[in-house]
């Protein structure tokens, strides 16, 4: 229901108005939301409004986490019958 | 940081042999609450790709379509007021009340402008001293808190033609109401990532506590749905309810105190009607007294037209789970985003309308 | 005093028939577009055609607005997009029409940049405009400028493409990224406004239609993807050939900031609109050939096979699917209403 | 109950180049005009034109307000004005193209009524409408709807006809009664509101044309005096050829209707628009014949000789006189500005 | 009954010769005080068939050629105001101001409407009750009754957001004015057919008692204006001043008291200045003060740039009959009516104009 | 200055308004400024008010009187020097 995208603070002024950078376009954002948001963090932007400071460790980990699920998945298809395996 | 490892196919392949493998000959009903979710199902295609026995259900979180009829036709109302602009998100612009939309309002010379934030309604607020210019509110709670902060704005920018018509809703009650329905059997849900960057897990601990059912917050990349898919699969086949986070990067457990703090200053939890669900207590938002200047249901006294309920139309239904889009008769027949019959079929995020286009 | 009144915006008496509309047309549009028929001043230019005995036609108004945006302006969307269309027929395009609507009050410079525009647009497609028609209508009843062009060439003989000849087993092909018109002209919009260095990519395309067509004879048709995208164009193919079509998503070359915008704004890429871009069908066996001479003409570097023309299943209507990344599919529609930016 | 508010009126939806635009071309503009080139849905209409190696191209846009008048509507004009004009190089006139700019919440009845207008002005013309493209703006970016016109033909051998052809001693014909369009749109206008039994002229002449030519085929140009009238065209005719023309006043026909209107409002009734009427040059000795041809042809039983070329004296400008009953004589100049009434 | 013996050519070319016949080797100066006389004079092609020594110079009556720069900035400056609906005869649009005219303001957006009538401006008026409506009041004794009348009607339909620009002037004075200019010598004057159908023919008497100067009113079409002349030169050159009626059918000696009477209850008499001819006293109308709610110059305080009179126009000089345009260096140079430099060049009224379009 | 033309009250009611017909083209009028011009009447149009009733008889007599000047032409034409007629 809510979409949402992530943007990179270029600018922000004491007025909690920002720059955002997504994938190569730019749009004035609004941290009130996120006022602790500072030039170099990633946010979460929905409808002008940053909602939240992406948490780049996080992403990492759950990359990790979803890596491992694959390595699973390819230790898994040594298996015999996979619909066994858990 | 490079997020482009969310959208790596290798990494979805893996994840969806994963879910194979994990549901196996099992029956499972996921549902996913979010509209962007079904979006997203759709556009991805995973529907034509997921183990037969694995059923995603669409949920209530399409704004537009769960908005009640009579509020639809409220809005319209709005828009007929002389020399008013209307502010409002592109979703809302097709979706049919009882007998004409914004967008025919519209074509017929109303007033009425797209924004892409509720900002946007303040700088026209400006421009055109004037005249009223009022913005439509819909959305749940990742959209309330930048309504709130425009009003706020507005009152900081003394912007005293601005004001909101607001029909905003929260999604636990509505959450509740689907896992007390007697006709759906949801055996965990897919939540919504952007609600619960606001909220936090929390709200959502009842569905354990109470009806012992799971569910995992998820993002909205493919690799995040997969990945709150198999979380999700792997709870149940394991049978240890709980609520989990698959999307830890844009949601941490305690949401945005921030937002939630702007919210609880502008608006006070009330009782609405939810298309499909009924009368819910303390499923809506209504702005505070202290900002009724801002209010565009108490500051303008309009005739609204009889609500008329489309006919046929099982949006009610689809919205709880208790059938899909297709189970619908006037589906793809009578029933099309081009001639839709309910706001499921004309909103893009309703469920009507995603199974529509995507339909594999 | 009134000399710089007239003169530097547009006034109901320029479209009058009168001494004012003489030297609008003198002054503005003949001074730039100049060709020997225009210049006759009569009220259809009369010029050759090697008798081939078969002409195509298109015509196309044009009404973005704002009229000036990155990457161009209208005159040479105008200029482009009637000679891609004449040009899909494989006909060697040659002659325009071109008629304006102007409201009274535009600025008399921005009209001379665009037809400058137009001008220098015909140069590099190679065609001449031979007749014009200029209307000026009251304050609020056009936005700005308006412009219709319509087109005129010659196919030669043994060319009939049409969108009807697509059979099971041809190839698509896409001559360059997607979406980055439709982006450009969004990017200017009030409400929705962002920056970014999308441009449109408007451009003429004959030439590379008739590199296309030499290097692949047997190509089936050539469409541009303009409104609607590319949505659009491979339902008509698939409609009008009674076939259904896969188009690998992954294959689609895409800008990333289009890609940006177009998730910021809920809209799919395939259904943005292109103005220079051409979608081609062609024999599998000349798809490769196809794709070269694309790539080494002008506007083609980013070309591409982008999927292929399936049958149609017994009892399924025509219909293009998309195949993900990970091996899903999901149907490709039409536009339905107008293209909407979604956001709750 | 969407159905009405979809197909009542024009939504932007109907331009945006997906399934509606699609519908409302395939159930307004295919259904109505439906030649085969059309029909095949390609962007370009591909026809066939006997070999002269000479075509005739010509435009118009239509932006008239009301777009219902007595006597017609837009679209007879529309498809009438570029009939005329390309037939007035003595081209057969064979294909038109078709370009609509609607304004959203246009009524879909009207539109229909219009298309079907246009559908039997060019069946009675004998051209087909094989191209064409519809935009629609916002509320406000139009006036209900402007529809554009191109069409193309082929100029027979030999036929060369030009406004820079006239020569002294030249006859100057006309086909009938002016002013009569310019009156009945100006009788429906806010603020000058009057009614009269005045009706709209429009009508294809290229009929009358071809017969005209057959009969004096040495005729040196015809035109059609549209906006601007009579007066403009003259004008246009001596600076061409760098004659000086002279019309008899009295030997002009006008109904008294449109002359009673003319003084009411201050006009002229030789600067006011005609869509129906041709002017014509002939070499004196063929003036007879021309004017039984115009006369015995559809629309030309009003048809006059109403004035001849002169040379021009030395050092004097092209310039046209009117020559009253009287004896005097005064210059008829292309209108200034719009035509505006004058009351004081 | 029909008219059209009045534009018998037989007839008009018998008076030709009599003009002809009268005239013989004469030099009489005769100016038509009347804008309407100017054109008609110009259309039907008359200087170039009179006798040599008949001059016919044009006088004062097109009423926006002698209204000052400054009415008509002012008039420019109303059309400013937001929300104002400027309503005008044709005549008006197009004459330059100081810097910009009425066309060039419609161009740039605002909302100038052309009407045939003062009645039109009352039902825009009525039809937009929350905006101002401004009539542009220009014209002479046939003109005034007509506003005078709509100023009541508005007063009776309670159209208060009506209101009238008041730039009327009095034939009279003006011919007074002329008359004591010691650089023109008229020898007689072809009077304004439409004004003596409101006023009669009592005020231009004084044209005989004071200056012993002959005067013939006169109509419009062809014969009536042949016939004027006709009557004139007879006078002039038996030498027997006199003021004669040469349209009978539509003036009579007492004019027409009924529109008299509406001009006095709602106008006083005011000094005003003639472009051309400068101040001159009582020669203006003036909105009564019990009307002023209806006076557009007391009701809105607007901004009126400072004047710059157009350089090198001799405007001035061709309303008295001191030049006939040709006599302008600019004339056919750089003024044309596409590119004029003074209002007489662009008003279809005006001397500079008539004479170009018809030059012969 | 003042366009004005002649035309035929076809229609009146007791409020003044009048239907006018000028050779054919039909127009509301005012006869505030002639309220005693009748159905039948000519009257002389001015921006949308009667401003005089034509009189039927004068114009008859102006012919005339025309008609007579005209003769005088004709007879003027038979003497050798028409500028010594008078
Ligand atoms: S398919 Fe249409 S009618 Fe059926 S539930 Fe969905 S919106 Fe309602
Ligand atoms: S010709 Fe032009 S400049 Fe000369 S007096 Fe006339 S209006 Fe003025
Ligand atoms: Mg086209
Ligand atoms: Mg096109
Ligand atoms: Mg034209
Ligand atoms: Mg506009
Ligand atoms: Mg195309
Ligand atoms: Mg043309
Ligand atoms: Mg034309
Ligand atoms: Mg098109
Ligand atoms: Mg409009
Ligand atoms: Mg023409």
């Amino acid at each position: 229901m809510c979409l949402a995208v992530p943007g990179k603070v270029v600018k922000r002024d004491d007025d909690l108005k920002a720059t955002v950078d997504m994938m190569g376009i730019e749009r004035p954002v609004s941290l009130r939301l996120v006022p602790t948001a500072q030039v170099g963090d990633y946010i979460l932007v929905h409808a002008g409004f940053g909602i939240q400071i992406v948490d780049e460790q996080e992403a990492q980990e759950t990359l990790e986490l979803v890596n491992a699920m694959s390595e699973l998945v390819e230790e898994d298809q040594l298996a015999t019958n996979p619909a066994e395996a858990y | 940081m490079d997020f482009s490892a969310f959208r790596d196919p290798k990494l979805a392949r893996e994840l969806i042999e994963r879910i194979h493998e994990l549901v196996g000959d099992r029956t499972i009903n996921l549902m996913e609450v979010c509209g962007t979710h079904t979006v997203s199902i759709g556009r991805y295609g995973f529907r034509s790709i997921m183990p037969a026995g694995l059923k995603l259900l669409s949920g209530p979180g399409c704004p537009v379509c769960v908005t009640a009829n009579r509020d639809i036709d409220h809005a319209i109302a709005l828009a007929n007021i002389d020399g008013a602009i209307i502010t409002t998100f592109g979703d809302m612009m097709r979706v049919p009340g009882s007998s004409t939309s914004l967008a025919a309002q519209k074509a017929a010379g109303r007033d009425i402008r797209i924004v892409y934030s509720p900002l946007d309604a303040l700088d026209i607020a400006e421009q055109n001293p004037d005249r009223p210019v009022i913005f439509m509110g819909v959305g749940f709670e990742t959209t309330t808190p930048t309504i709130a902060a425009a009003i706020l704005e507005a009152e900081a920018r003394g912007l005293l033609n601005f004001s909101v018509y607001c029909a905003h809703k929260t999604t636990p009650p509505a959450l509740r109401a689907i896992a007390n329905d007697p006709e759906t059997t949801i055996d965990g849900f897919i939540l919504p990532g952007h609600v619960a960057t606001i909220t936090g897990l929390a709200p959502f601990s009842f569905l354990v506590d109470e009806f012992n059912t799971p569910g995992v917050v998820t993002g909205f990349e493919p690799v995040d749905i997969l990945q709150g898919i198999c979380m999700l699969v792997q709870i149940v086949v394991e049978d240890r309810p709980a609520i989990d986070n698959a999307y830890r990067r844009g949601v941490n457990a305690d949401g945005n105190p921030v937002a939630r703090q702007l919210v609880e200053q502008v608006f006070e939890p009330c009782d609405t009607t939810w298309r499909g669900l009924g009368p819910i207590a303390a499923s809506g938002l209504a702005i505070r007294p202290e900002f009724s200047r801002f209010d565009a249901r108490t500051r303008f006294d309009v005739p609204v037209e009889a609500t008329v309920e489309p006919r046929g139309c099982r949006c009610g239904d689809v919205l709880r789970g208790a059938i899909t889009p297709s189970d619908c008769p006037l589906f793809g027949r009578t029933c099309t985003p081009e001639h839709p019959v309910g706001p499921c079929m004309v909103s893009s995020e309703g469920s009507c309308a995603a199974y529509y286009r995507y339909r594999n | 005093m009134s000399h710089s009144v007239t003169d530097s915006t547009v006034l109901l008496g320029h479209g009058s028939g009168g001494q004012m509309m003489k030297r609008i047309i003198d002054e503005v549009f003949l001074d730039a577009f100049g060709s020997p028929e225009l210049l006759e001043g009569n009220d259809a230019g009369v010029a050759t055609l090697p008798a081939s005995g078969r002409i195509a036609m298109s015509t196309d108004s044009f009404v973005v607005s704002p009229q000036f945006f990155p990457g161009g302006n209208i005159g040479r969307l105008a200029v482009c997009g009637t000679v891609n269309d004449v040009a899909t027929s494989g006909a060697n395009v040659r002659y325009l029409s071109c008629g304006f609507i102007l409201e009274e009050g535009y600025p008399m410079d921005k009209l001379h940049q665009i037809v400058q525009t137009m001008a220098e647009t015909a140069h590099e497609a190679g065609v001449s405009i031979i007749t014009g028609d200029t209307k000026v209508v009251e304050r609020g009843g056009a936005d700005g400028v308006y412009i219709n062009t319509a087109g005129v060439g010659e196919v030669p003989a043994g060319v009939a493409l049409s969108g009807a000849n697509c059979r099971p087993g041809d190839v698509i092909l896409v001559s360059g990224t997607l979406g980055d018109h439709g982006i450009a002209i969004m990017s200017q919009r009030e409400g929705l406004a962002f920056s970014s260095t999308i441009e449109s990519d408007a451009a003429p395309l004959n030439h590379l239609i008739a590199d296309v067509l030499s290097a692949a004879p047997d190509t089936r048709c050539f469409r541009d993807p303009t409104r609607g995208g590319l949505a659009s164009t491979l339902n008509e193919f698939a409609q009008a050939s009674g076939v259904a079509m896969e188009v690998d998503e992954d294959a689609v070359p895409v800008r990333p900031g289009v890609q940006a915008a177009c998730e910021m704004l809920g809209y799919d890429v395939l259904q943005v609109a292109n103005e220079g871009k051409m979608v081609a069908v062609v024999p599998a066996e000349q798809a490769d050939a196809a794709l070269s001479a694309m790539r080494a003409a002008r506007y083609g570097e980013n070309a591409a096979i982008i999927g292929r023309v399936l049958p149609l299943e017994s009892g399924a209507r025509p219909a293009v699917r998309v195949r993900t990344g990970w091996g899903s599919t999901r149907i490709l529609d039409m536009l339905v209403g107008e293209q909407l930016p979604r956001i709750c």
